[in-house]
């Protein structure tokens, strides 16, 4: 089973989509990143960007396990 | 018996009630009510706006605003706070983000409000996209925002 | 042709129309409006209150309301200053004082309004009587109001 | 001509009126505040208070004219 990973703002565009599926699943949030960064040019880096899994913010050496939503949160703008 | 009451979200796609917002503030102890009023400016940089869009990590942006809500409380003597912020399209002129703050005293009262504004541009996960009047839409990204350190234990600026 | 406007006044002698204040803030580059209101508590000092009266000298309470909205603006990087201070009789839950500032960014907004309503508290010429639930009417006198070296040439503390 | 000294507050409570006129017409405000609280009991030193003549903030060593209007200027407590 895949994880989905969502995208937010200019990283969407980027994409090209809000989200997709990866599989098989990386083993932390960190390599995730690393594989999608050989397939998206962002243009942010790991370290202008948090991350959340099911919806809470965690660290990037989190694992990650079957099913797992792992949005990838840019710099935002609100306010 | 426990009866589920309908939860104030934080993100509105609607026109701020500012006007409901500020009576949820009343208590019969509030000696000070702070508010701050972000307003969409018809100029960005030297550009002219012609209108811009918000959008959010839903889920996560009511439970930082709930987060910081709670910092806000703990740290300064405030009695009720209150906070909405628009997602979707707004126009020059409307109210993006309205944040209320009552206490027994002013001070407390200005702390915590600046404090909580502050910490929304930091860290809420809401994006904005500008719309200029030479036709060019762009996403801001503020370079200030989204700490690169994790944020998961709580604030990294003392509220 | 010089036509006298209708001078708007600090005091008011009915309530506060809150909302027409804040309209007054609009402006197409203002992107931050903080406002200050201070309203009647339940409480003062342990005792319960219920009402109180606001007498002013009136002449001498405009013209330092429109020393000190010249000072802030002088000092700090706003757009538009409108404020308002009852007088006459006020129940529990009554806005006494009403202070909004308009700027592009919320921080000079926030460092006005909060000096303004600083500086109304220790130099305009307006008295409160407190009415407590006992009976008993008190006129305070705020004991760090009032400086007790001339202010005529201006501000003791910097805006 | 007599000034006219004007009161509020508690002030106005002590000095039983409003206002009062004065004459012969003291030098200076300190004069002023002098001669007054030979008769009246404030509870107010000249170092609590402000003084104003014909609306005007002025310094206590002010020289006063006949047919002035001075207001002795309390503690506030407004906000």
């Amino acid at each position: 089973m895949p994880v989905t990973v969502r995208y937010f703002a200019r990283m969407a565009e980027i994409a090209g989509c809000q989200s997709e599926e990866v599989s098989p699943v990386p083993a932390t949030a960190a390599a995730l990143f690393a594989r999608l960064t050989q397939v998206h040019s962002f243009g942010f880096g790991i370290e202008a960007l948090r991350v959340a899994v099911n919806d809470r913010l965690v660290g990037w050496e989190s694992s990650l396990h079957d099913g797992d939503e792992i949005a990838l949160i840019p710099p935002v703008s609100g306010g | 018996m426990t009866v589920a009451l309908p939860r104030v979200s934080f993100l509105s796609d609607t026109p701020l009630a500012t006007a409901e917002l500020r009576r949820s503030l009343e208590h019969r102890s509030a000696g000070a009510v702070v508010v701050f009023e972000g307003v969409v400016r018809a100029h960005h940089e030297g550009r002219r706006v012609t209108g811009l869009e918000y959008t959010a990590f839903d889920l996560l942006a009511e439970s930082e605003w709930d987060r910081l809500g709670a910092a806000a409380s703990a740290a300064h003597d405030v009695i009720e706070i209150a906070g909405r912020h628009r997602v979707g399209t707004l126009a020059v002129g409307d109210c993006a983000v309205w944040i209320g703050v009552a206490a027994v005293h002013r001070a407390p009262a200005f702390a915590a409000c600046e404090w909580l504004i502050n910490a929304i541009k930091r860290d809420v996960p809401i994006w904005k996209r500008e719309r200029y009047g030479d036709g060019r839409v762009v996403w801001r990204h503020d370079p200030c925002s989204a700490p690169p350190q994790m944020p998961i234990d709580g604030n990294r600026v003392a509220p």
